[in-house]
């Protein structure tokens, strides 16, 4: 019987600092069958392992159709990210994967895509963005809101003017720190849905980002006319397994490592979600 | 001869703080003082109201090192208030109990705290590179004693079975026949510690204070008997209070014991080997009677006679479990007001507890005398005795030489500590 | 090779029953041992080297002056402080003299009491910050080696968080409160202790403090349904941790 | 899977005299390791038995549900090691028997089942259950906190055992219920019997239905529970609930657990491990940082009777209360959800 919950070894290849809090891993899996059998979809997760610290769930943040490695975007905030930080390339780790349902891509194409990502949720978005880049003519209108705390809080910046050469790019931050320059928006993410292009009409939103940040970006996307049909999150919850066991990830009668985490925003009106679900409120 | 100025900061190795001050004029002492800083805790205060059953659970915290004693103790004590009778297999594992803290409790005495001083290190884990040996049978002696703490009480550090009237979980005959088979092994262990002890060169010290101990019929009393020494005392335990007092002195938060009309007495394993020998069990007491020290007044004995007491415990524990089918035993008794008194040999001598209880079981008096504030009044007069002979040796010797005399009583400062700080002022 | 973390042990106000459990740990003691550097440990050795350390542990409650000027050094002379035990973390057995009058319980042991200042039993963090807390009285051997190697990977060990009856289940114990009609501080008390007490047919005293959702209102009034009297219920809540709100709360409804 | 067979139609069924019962379960133990209920205290639990003498075959309920033998409390996954990885050894799991399961525990197994052996199959789980063969009891007696009988699980079994048996006074009758059932009765050379011993049977069985008490009305379970979200009684248990998780504990079709990793002191291997966990804990939704997503004990406490009553049905077809009243027994503060349930009816 093949065993879900042991990982395979995995090899850190290259190490990127993205922020101050935030670094993105390339992983090539030790053995080479077991990499050249893997693949994702945009949106899902992989289990990650540090033998003897514990397991964490983190989306791929790489494209899929890059083969030979696949990169994680990790923000240290615990134990297992932030022993994570300490590791260096050549290291190894054990994961396991990949998980959950990805982003619509299916019902994306010949539509217009709304991107909304806050913080470290642009991560699971990246690959739906440099998926639409490569074959963008199977696209409509295409348009990444992306907000962080502080301009040193951004990810991926140096992809932002190469996607813009593609698709709209706006930006915005919560504060600006005195000396620092910043030409783009300032404020939280939803003021980006009053000035960016997107309607309605033939669209999907891709929403991530902190749950809080989801509820108001989801609030106003309806009251600009966006059925809940139309709208696609992805939510984060513990979780000790990725593959239904363990019970934890549960919203109602969804596992989230399996039924999602992206859902659509009509099936969360279903649910008893603590912000955005519908049940009791 | 003047000018000189030896000061101790710290006496390691000991279980509770505590200083020793002594001034020296012209070559004699005009002050010696040792002040138990430890703070007080006041157990005895905030026993008053507590109920008979959480008793035995606080008292323990007096000591974590002989948790056993403290709550053996108060159990009998309130048994003797409220008229309960126990099983005779309640008192076996009772005595198993008692016995397997003293073969942890001795154990961590004679190895980790005092056989550094014998054997020329500062500690037991300076002395694991070069005695791998004699630390591993030390870690392998403590854990059997605790492990048999363990399989009676349900822990090493505050044991939670024993309770008025017997205990709420017993072993069962199997685990202890396995730890019988690790008795049976640690003989070897106990009789080569005493051959180290043996080995060692004491120093020659001795005055003629008076030795107290409990003495039972048949037995080496542990648990329960009459209070001897060698200087007359024979007493019930109720009549205690009619013999021995205490006075606040002070320079201490450990009150003095000393015995009306007498003074300090000297209380422990010396004590107990002195005047019980004969009760021993065969090999312990082969054993101290080859090594012709017994009876002794040289109270560096005392840690031969804890090595000799290792090997009784080890073999009287066998002799118990040999007895015991352990069987669940119902423990039905009536809350009775009453007045109750036990002493028990602790590893580090007689402790005494009684206590007033009125008919709801609260408690209304309580009283309790560690063997650490025992023995602390003669350890001054030990030390009176003993700074004189050693004035002449270089600070550092001196003083570790008093720290000697003083670890010798496997002192537990927090029973009545860590450490011991000593300022001699010769003025 | 990285160094080895310099380990200070203090005592406060306490039996030593927690530092003993270092001792206790035999038959991984020699791997602790090597592990950790055990530069201040006045229990075990005589040579003690001076600060700074690595990591201090903190044995017993503070309950006088000159254990406040010890602990603010010990603060300055750690980079970690661990509270260890229950008495560090909440002042522990020696806090049930708190609800007495000082003057009484000193004059209840000593007759003369002009040399005898001792103030109430304070928690360590109540004076000085503390970077963690090993429960118990005392402390959880296993706990305590669960910390050490966490100190050593430089992450926080999982430590029980939730009730005593958690691990009592787990043991499959006959619960006292259920079926022996005997009330017991299980349903409030933090885990971590294997459900010692209950394991060995006696109700849970609480002595590792509450566990982190402890509804001790509700406690209290279970304790009530059983019959018992007003000053059974204080004398339960006021014992281990009698100064923390969450037991405080339980005293407060009756 | 045991669970996987179908019950077909009763081929064999036989009759097993009480006095053969002792030499049937020793001829038992002489191939496997035989599970059933044996005393502690005054209470039940599941337990390998030493001889047939053990058995307490007039239990009521255990402590724990024999759930704990397939998806044990505590269960190490793998253990690792700086140079060697990761090495699974487990050591090879003797085939064993349940005995005396009730009919409430042995339609948990079945939802284990589901849970456990269906997508991502959890081969600690699997292998056991394979290895696991199940000999039910018919319940002649009603505990009081017993209400298999209104969620349709008891007190007769209709499927999920392998052999079961019903006690007829000085016999037992011995129904097959698989092929690995059939198998056993086989090589045990049961005395047949003829079916009109199943009316027997069914006699007795009307007898126990009649003592219930206690119900949980199912019918519009779901629109009730989603109607009543806010309702005030779900505050009143948030005041009385201790959240000290014995509910969860004690459930024989709760299923979650946690994992922690023990490394060794070197910190050069370990072990990864599982433990059972409860939704009923402040800590099992919570996640770095702090955020909680059922910080408030009312939350949680309609975590648990939700997904036992609603939203079970989704995931495994079926409901997630077998009835066993094992919850409100070991609950401290006697938390009842059947009453929760008439309370939300207006009864
Ligand atoms: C589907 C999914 C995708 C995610 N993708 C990313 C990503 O791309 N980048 C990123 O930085 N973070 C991501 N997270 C969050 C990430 O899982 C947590 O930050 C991480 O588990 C924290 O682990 P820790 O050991 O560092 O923290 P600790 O607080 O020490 O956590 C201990 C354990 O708790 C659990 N846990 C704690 N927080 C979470 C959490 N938020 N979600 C799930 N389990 C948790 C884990 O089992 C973890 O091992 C994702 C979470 C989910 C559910
Ligand atoms: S917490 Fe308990 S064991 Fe630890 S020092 Fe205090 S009284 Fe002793
Ligand atoms: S015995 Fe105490 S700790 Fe154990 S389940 Fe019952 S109430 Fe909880
Ligand atoms: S059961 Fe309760 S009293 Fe006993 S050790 Fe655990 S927390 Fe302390």
């Amino acid at each position: 019987m093949i065993n879900p919950f042991q990982p395979e070894l995995a090899r850190i290849v290259d190490i990127k600092k993205e922020t101050y809090d935030t670094t993105t891993y390339t992983f090539a899996f030790a053995k080479p069958t077991v990499q050249a059998e893997f693949g994702f979809l945009p949106g899902q997760f992989n289990m990650i392992t540090l033998f003897g610290i514990g397991e964490a769930p983190i989306s791929i943040s790489s494209d899929p159709d890059e083969r030979d490695t696949f990169q994680h975007t990790i923000r240290h905030v615990g134990n297992l990210t932030n022993a994570l930080n300490r590791l260096q390339i050549g290291d190894t780790v054990g994961i396991r994967g990949a998980y959950g349902t990805g982003w619509p891509m299916d019902l994306l194409t010949g539509k217009n895509v709304l991107i909304i990502a806050g913080g470290i949720g642009l991560a699971p978005l990246r690959p739906v963005i440099t998926q639409i880049f490569q074959r963008r003519e199977d696209f409509d209108r295409v348009e990444v809101l992306y907000g962080a705390r502080s301009p040193g809080d951004m990810l991926f910046t140096d992809q932002y003017e190469i996607w813009a050469q593609r698709l709209g790019v706006k930006l915005t931050v919560d504060v600006v720190p005195r000396g620092e320059q910043w030409l783009h928006q300032v404020g939280v993410v939803t003021k980006l849905l009053a000035v960016m292009d997107s309607v309605p009409e033939n669209t999907v939103a891709l929403t991530c980002g902190p749950e809080i940040m989801m509820k108001f970006v989801v609030r106003d996307l309806l009251s600009m006319g966006f059925e809940p049909e139309q709208i696609y999150v992805s939510l984060e919850r513990r979780m000790s397994c990725g593959v239904k066991k363990c019970g934890k990830c549960q919203i109602g009668p969804k596992f989230t490592c399996r039924d999602g985490p992206v859902f659509a925003y009509a099936e969360l009106l279903t649910l008893p979600e603590l912000e955005l679900g519908g049940v009791g409120r | 001869m003047s000018g000189k100025h030896i000061r101790v900061d710290y006496l390691a190795r000991v279980e509770g703080e505590a200083a020793l001050d002594v001034r020296v004029r012209d070559g004699s002492i005009t002050s010696l003082q040792l002040n138990v800083f430890e703070p007080p805790r006041f157990f005895q205060g905030f026993l008053v109201g507590r109920k008979y059953d959480e008793v035995p659970g606080i008292v323990s915290r007096i000591c974590g090192i002989c948790p056993v004693s403290h709550q053996l103790t108060s159990i009998m004590a309130i048994e003797d208030a409220m008229g309960v009778k126990v099983s005779r297999q309640t008192r076996d594992l009772r005595k198993l109990f008692a016995l397997s803290q003293y073969i942890q409790s001795h154990a961590l005495h004679i190895y980790l705290l005092a056989a550094p001083d014998f054997l020329g290190y500062e500690s037991v884990l300076s002395m694991v590179p070069d005695h791998l040996q004699v630390v591993a049978r030390a870690l392998k002696l403590k854990r059997l004693g605790n492990d048999l703490t363990t399989l009676i009480g349900g822990r090493e550090v505050h044991p939670v079975t024993a309770v008025v009237g017997g205990f709420t979980a017993i072993p069962s005959r199997a685990d202890l026949l396995s730890i019988r088979e690790r008795l049976v092994k640690a003989k070897a262990d106990g009789l080569a510690t005493i051959e180290l002890i043996a080995s060692l060169s004491l120093p020659d010290f001795q005055w003629d204070t008076e030795h107290v101990a409990l003495t039972a019929d048949g037995e080496y009393a542990v648990n329960a008997g009459r209070l001897l020494s060698n200087k007359g005392l024979d007493i019930p335990v109720w009549e205690y209070r009619g013999h021995i007092k205490e006075k606040h002195v002070p320079h201490s938060h450990a009150l003095h014991s000393y015995i009306e009309g007498r003074g300090s007495f000297l209380v422990g394993p010396l004590a107990r080997v002195n005047l019980n020998m004969a009760r021993m069990m065969p090999e312990a007491r082969q054993a101290a009677m080859d090594s012709g020290v017994f009876p002794s007044l040289n109270p560096f004995h005392s840690a031969l006679a804890r090595a000799v007491e290792l090997v009784h415990s080890i073999e009287e524990s066998i002799l118990l479990i040999d007895r015991l089918e352990p069987v669940e035993e119902e423990r039905d008794y009536v809350i009775q007001a009453g007045e109750g008194f036990a002493i028990t040999e602790a590893p580090r001598g007689i402790l005494y507890h009684s206590y007033r209880i009125n008919d709801q079981g609260v408690v209304e008096a309580a009283d309790i005398v560690s063997p650490t504030a025992h023995n602390v009044h003669n350890m001054e007069q030990d030390l009176w005795r003993f700074v004189p002979t050693v004035l002449d040796l270089p600070e550092e010797e001196a003083t570790l030489k008093c720290e000697m005399v003083i670890r010798n009583y496997d002192p537990c400062f927090s029973c009545s500590a860590h450490f011991l700080k000593m300022k001699v002022d010769r003025g | 090779m990285k160094a080895k973390p310099r380990i200070a042990i203090y005592k406060m106000s306490s039996c030593a029953g927690c530092q003993l459990e270092f001792l206790n740990l035999e038959p991984v003691l020699l791997d602790v041992v090597g592990a950790l550097d055990f530069s201040y440990f006045v229990m075990a050795r005589r040579g003690n080297l001076p600060g700074p350390y690595d990591i201090g542990f903190v044995e017993g409650a503070i309950t006088c002056g000159e254990e406040i000027e010890k602990l603010k050094q010990a603060r300055k002379d750690c980079k970690m402080l661990v509270a260890l035990g229950t008495c560090a973390c909440y002042g522990g057995l020696p806090s049930i003299k708190n609800w007495v009058p000082q003057r009484v319980v000193e004059g209840l042991v000593y007759s003369d009491l002009s040399a005898i200042h001792s103030t109430k039993a304070y928690s360590i963090d109540q004076y000085v910050e503390v970077d963690a807390f090993l429960k118990g009285c005392p402390v959880n051997k296993d706990e305590l080696v669960e910390f050490i190697k966490g100190a050593l990977l430089g992450i926080r060990p999982y430590l029980r968080p939730h009730s005593v009856c958690v691990e009592c289940k787990l043991h499959e114990n006959v619960c006292l409160f259920t079926s022996k009609g005997e009330v017991c501080m299980g349903p409030v008390t933090t885990a971590g202790c294997g459900a010692l007490c209950p394991s060995n047919a006696k109700a849970c005293d609480g002595c590792r403090g509450p566990a982190n959702d402890a509804n001790t209102e509700s406690l209290a009034h279970a304790f009530l349904a059983h019959g018992l009297h007003k000053n059974d219920i204080i004398r339960k809540f006021r014992k281990f941790a009698g100064l923390t709100p969450e037991f405080s709360k339980g005293v407060e409804v009756v | 899977m045991a669970m996987a067979r179908s019950v077909g139609t009763l081929a064999s069924l036989a009759l097993l005299p009480k006095t053969d019962l002792k030499g049937l379960v020793e001829r038992l133990m002489g191939e496997f390791t035989v599970v059933g209920p044996v005393p502690k205290g005054k209470e039940y639990v599941f337990s390998p038995i030493q001889s047939a003498g053990d058995l307490a075959l007039d239990y009521g309920t255990t402590i724990l549900p024999p759930k704990k033998v397939l998806h044990q409390p505590f269960e190490v996954l793998f253990s690792f090691h700086e140079t060697e990885g990761i090495c699974e050894a487990r050591e090879p799991e003797r085939k064993q028997i349940l005995f005396g399961l009730h009919a409430c525990d042995v339609y948990a197994i079945q939802i284990l089942d589901r849970a456990y052996t269906l997508e991502y199959p959890d081969p600690y789980y699997g292998i056991k259950r394979q290895n696991t063969l199940i000999i039910g009891l018919n319940c002649h007696q009603v505990g009081p906190t017993c209400f298999c009988q209104s969620m349709g699980t008891g007190p007769g079994m209709r499927q999920g055992y392998d052999l079961l048996l019903t006690d007829l006074g000085d016999q037992y009758l011995v129904e097959v219920g698989s092929s690995s059932g059939e198998a056993l009765a086989a090589a045990l050379q049961l005395f047949p019997a003829p079916r009109v011993m199943l009316v027997e049977k069914e006699k007795r069985l009307d007898e126990v239905r009649r003592k219930f008490h206690k119900r949980l009305q199912t019918t519009g379970l779901h629109e009730l529970l989603e109607d009543n979200f806010r309702h005030p009684v779900w505050e009143q248990l948030m005041h009385q609930c201790l959240a000290c998780g014995s509910c969860t504990m004690v459930c024989p079709t709760c299923f979650c657990y946690n994992v922690v990793d023990k490394l060794d002191l070197g910190l050069k291997s370990g072990k990864r491990q599982r433990e059972w966990d409860s939704c009923m804990l402040l800590e099992y939704a919570q996640v770095a940082l702090g955020h909680n997503f059922r910080k408030d004990r009312d939350a949680r406490i309609k975590q648990r009777v939700y997904h036992k009553l609603v939203y079970y049905e989704p995931q495994f077809s079926t409901i997630g209360c077998v009835g066993c009243g094992r919850c409100i027994s070991a609950c401290v503060k006697k938390i009842d959800f059947t009453e929760t349930i008439a309370i939300l009816r207006g009864e």
